[in-house]
């Protein structure tokens, strides 16, 4: 048995607004990609190879299933024409349909099945033609059946269309409440109707109710609560106090505290109601906090709190660094690059001297303990052009012109919060955890986070 | 924002008229000028019919514009909140500190009622 | 970057062949201890094709006023990625590239939208009269689990 | 670069073997100008070894030119270095591409 999946681009179009940088075959539903619940089932249904067909790009699709190995299922790829009907698709894919029989899975279609059920032999066994459609697809079979039968009753499957953000959410939704046991779920499930993933950080506090789904790197914070039929994808904070009940709150997001999102779809900065389809950007994540702090009075504290910890440094690393920075120089370990980054502000960059510190001499492991190659850039503190901790300073490159909107509250510093936090430097991981940061830290807590990246560094 | 005190009630009203958007270019001066109009009455209809936008500083005016009218024993009801705008409001369970109408007729007339009552 | 090997050719279409082989059996070399194989393929198809790219448009943009042209191939590594540069003396040329618009079916100007697609930086720098074009890759692959 | 040919129903089918890249692409669109030009064609790609933007740019020429005088081209049997270029430069919205000489030499 083989499965042909013919998908066309026009299909899956309206996905690319509401997850920008995923391909809409790779978006997740239950935290699982969806070409994996197909994959899953054409597996089921006894298939040996799979070939995905569509008129779109299917590069980023080819990435992530590669040869098909990891589901021990011969994976390929085909193109095909916009105009072109099932019929030409299977022509063009002639080699492929030839030998066994094909199951032709046509349109961006959910299909809903059981693991626990028996596909293979009914496949095998059923005759040819369309075995079931509705308006955005159809599942059909090639071939003649192997095994002799009477005509099929009700099938143990059906499809479900998916053309919308609510058909999305419904979906979601009813695999939530009625289908968990049915598909591969991913995540750690010690008792029925909860999945989590690896890393994920829940307080004592914070109420987690069930059905839910919560993917890798959450963090929970306290006095939160996950109320039911919830999916917490990968990467996200959930800040304290918030209550998420009945929503999808997608990978990469962060829900500020003290808020309420209920049958919703929470996306990167975007919160939409699946059911009338509103969207909005949620140009502030800390919506209520901002009306009783008092911004100006806190930066000039924290300028005042960041020079005193630069000094403090200063003077204790100005011994080591008048010693090393000589010695490392003279071996050519000591690495110097001035680059322009940006400060925040629009239009106003920094140029800034970074220092690498190469080699793995006694001079070098011990330059490098002591964050040596952030000494210079400790002066920019004292005059305000750098933070102590904060950003990891982005450098201006020709790609990307301004600083990209996903960095909100950025504030270029000697130190960045995803050191002190050992999280990932770069990357969308680190975006999370600076972003957290950048909402939250007082400069109390900034020194403390400056000691623990100092540490940190240090091993 | 158009500012104007409804006299169609026993009570003086003040209904005001939130235009396009109110974010933080403009939420200073609505609360600049919802002072003012505390001097005229204490309580308040916003009508957002016009209203498309609200960010965190638009909705922290208008928390802090319902602040001081309870301080002056007023009130601030909402009406014609559209989806947009009801989104962040539900959002911030700021939802919970108004009185919400969907049409400013209703929110002018609820004033009567609870003052007769 | 530590030099490996440099390779100057002659202006002729015909060793753009030379150039690309080379190319694809370092990154092969390079490769074989950092990634599996699947991967490795996908590496070596990337500097064979991207140097195949810049060799030819170094030979069709080459002035006629010089009869003896040659194009250098330069290849240097670090620990992870590995580095080409194609050297020449043709006249200055912009580097960026936006994708061709395919409907119009243009048989040219992929050349240097591919080498950006395929390598992870492209950098260009003049000096004196001479282009290079720089194009790295990291050989260890990130994608698949 | 060789070039041949052989004939199924009304189409010409022109297997290609070896490289197609700038030094050999001009061979090939010489070859297909020798044909008139309202023939239908089929370009069997499976022995293509290596393909670069040159003979991409050969293959989107003639493609045109068949376009034009109403005939038809289609690709067979692209291999996976072939096929990489064809998807990065979104050539294949140019093509129809079949898996098979004879399922494309029917239709």
């Amino acid at each position: 048995m083989k499965t042909l999946l013919v998908i066309k681009k026009q299909e899956y179009e309206w996905l690319i607004d509401l997850f920008p940088g995923v391909h809409p075959l790779l978006v997740p539903i239950c935290n699982k990609p969806f070409i994996e619940f197909l994959v899953d089932f054409a597996i089921l249904a006894g298939s040996n190879a799979l070939r995905i067909v569509s008129d779109g790009v299917l590069e980023d699709v080819e990435h992530y299933c590669e040869n098909g190995s990891r589901w021990g299922v011969e994976i390929s790829y085909g193109s095909m024409r916009p105009a072109d009907d099932t019929h030409t698709v299977i022509e063009k894919n002639r080699r492929f349909c030839l030998e066994e029989r094909v199951i032709i899975i046509s349109g961006f279609l959910f299909i809903r099945y059981n693991k626990k059920s028996e596909y293979a032999s009914l496949f095998a066994s059923l005759p040819s033609g369309e075995l079931l459609s509705c308006p955005n697809g159809s599942i059909s079979l090639t071939g003649t059946s192997t095994t002799k039968t009477g005509t099929p009753g009700t099938l143990p499957f059906s499809l479900a269309a998916l053309d919308s953000i609510g058909k999305y959410y419904e979906l979601s939704m009813e695999i939530l409440s009625t289908g968990l046991t049915h598909y591969v779920i991913p995540g750690y499930s010690s008792e029925e109707n909860c999945y989590i993933g690896r890393n994920v950080v829940i307080p004592k506090s914070a109420e987690i109710i069930k059905p839910v789904i919560i993917g890798n790197n959450v963090q929970i914070m306290t006095n939160s609560i996950i109320d039911k039929n919830s999916v917490i994808g990968s990467n996200v904070i959930i800040d304290r106090e918030s209550v998420i009940s009945g929503s999808i709150v997608i990978d990469n997001t962060y829900i500020g505290e003290h808020l309420e999102v209920k049958n919703k779809i929470a996306a990167g900065n975007l919160l939409i109601d699946p059911q009338s389809g509103t969207s909005i950007v949620m140009e502030d994540p800390h919506l209520l906090t901002t009306m009783t702090q008092s911004r100006v009075a806190g930066a000039l504290l924290r300028r005042i709190v960041h020079a005193v910890g630069a000094t403090f440094l200063i003077v204790l690393q100005l011994l080591p660094w008048l010693l090393l920075r000589p010695i490392l120089g003279m071996q050519g370990k000591w690495k110097r690059k001035r680059e322009q980054h940006y400060t925040g502000l629009p239009g106003k960059n920094v140029t800034l001297t970074n220092t690498t510190i190469e080699g793995t001499g006694a001079a070098s492991a011990f330059a490098k303990a002591l964050s040596l190659d952030r000494f210079t850039l400790l002066f920019n503190v004292l005059i305000g052009k750098l933070a102590l901790i904060g950003n990891l300073p982005l450098p201006v490159t020709p790609a990307i012109r301004r600083l990209p909107n996903s960095h909100e509250g950025y504030r270029p510093a000697v130190f960045s919060y995803a050191e002190a936090e050992e999280w990932p430097e770069i990357g969308i991981d680190a975006e999370i955890v600076e972003h957290y940061y950048a909402v939250h830290s007082d400069p109390l807590k900034d020194i403390a986070m400056t000691q623990k990246a100092l540490f940190h560094r240090t091993h | 924002m158009i500012f104007h005190l409804d006299t169609s009630t026993t009570l003086p009203l003040g209904v005001v008229l939130l235009k396009k958007r109110v974010d933080a270019t403009n939420s200073i001066e609505l609360q600049k000028a919802f002072a003012q109009w505390l001097q005229q009455t204490n309580n308040f209809v916003f009508d957002c019919t016009e209203l498309d936008f609200i960010d965190s500083s638009g909705l922290g005016a208008i928390v802090s514009c319902l602040r001081k009218a309870l301080e002056h024993h007023g009130d601030v009801k909402l009406a014609a909140l559209g989806p947009k705008v009801a989104m962040v409001f539900e959002l911030t369970k700021a939802k919970k500190l108004f009185s919400i109408f969907s049409e400013c007729s209703e929110a002018i007339q609820s004033f009567v009622t609870v003052s007769t009552t | 970057m530590n030099p490996i090997i440099t390779l100057t050719l002659q202006a002729n279409l015909r060793y753009a062949r030379i150039a690309s082989i080379l190319a694809c059996n370092i990154a092969e070399i390079f490769a074989d201890c950092t990634c599996n194989s699947a991967d490795i393929a996908e590496f070596c198809h990337a500097y064979e094709l991207s140097v195949s790219e810049a060799f030819t448009n170094s030979v069709r943009y080459a002035k006629p006023s010089q009869p003896e042209k040659q194009v250098t191939i330069r290849f240097s590594s670090d620990d992870s990625a590995l580095a080409v540069s194609i050297i020449d003396t043709n006249p200055q040329f912009n580097p960026v590239t936006k994708a061709p618009d395919i409907s119009s079916y243009p048989e040219g100007g992929y050349g240097l939208f591919l080498i950006h697609r395929l390598m992870d930086t492209v950098s260009y720098t003049r000096e004196d009269d001479t282009n290079i074009l720089t194009m790295t890759k990291q050989a260890t692959m990130t994608h698949g689990t | 670069m060789n070039i041949s040919e052989k004939t199924i129903n009304n189409y010409t089918i022109v297997s290609l073997q070896g490289i197609l890249n700038a030094s050999s692409a001009p061979k090939l669109k010489t070859y297909i100008a020798g044909m008139p030009d309202e023939q239908s064609l089929v370009i069997d790609l499976e022995n293509v070894e290596f393909l670069d933007s040159s003979g991409l740019g050969a293959l989107v020429g003639i493609a045109r030119k068949k376009k034009t005088s109403s005939a038809i081209m289609k690709l067979a049997r692209m291999n996976e270095r072939v096929k990489k270029v064809f998807e990065i430069t979104q050539a294949y919205t140019l093509f129809d591409i079949y898996d098979d000489v004879s399922a494309a030499a029917e239709a």
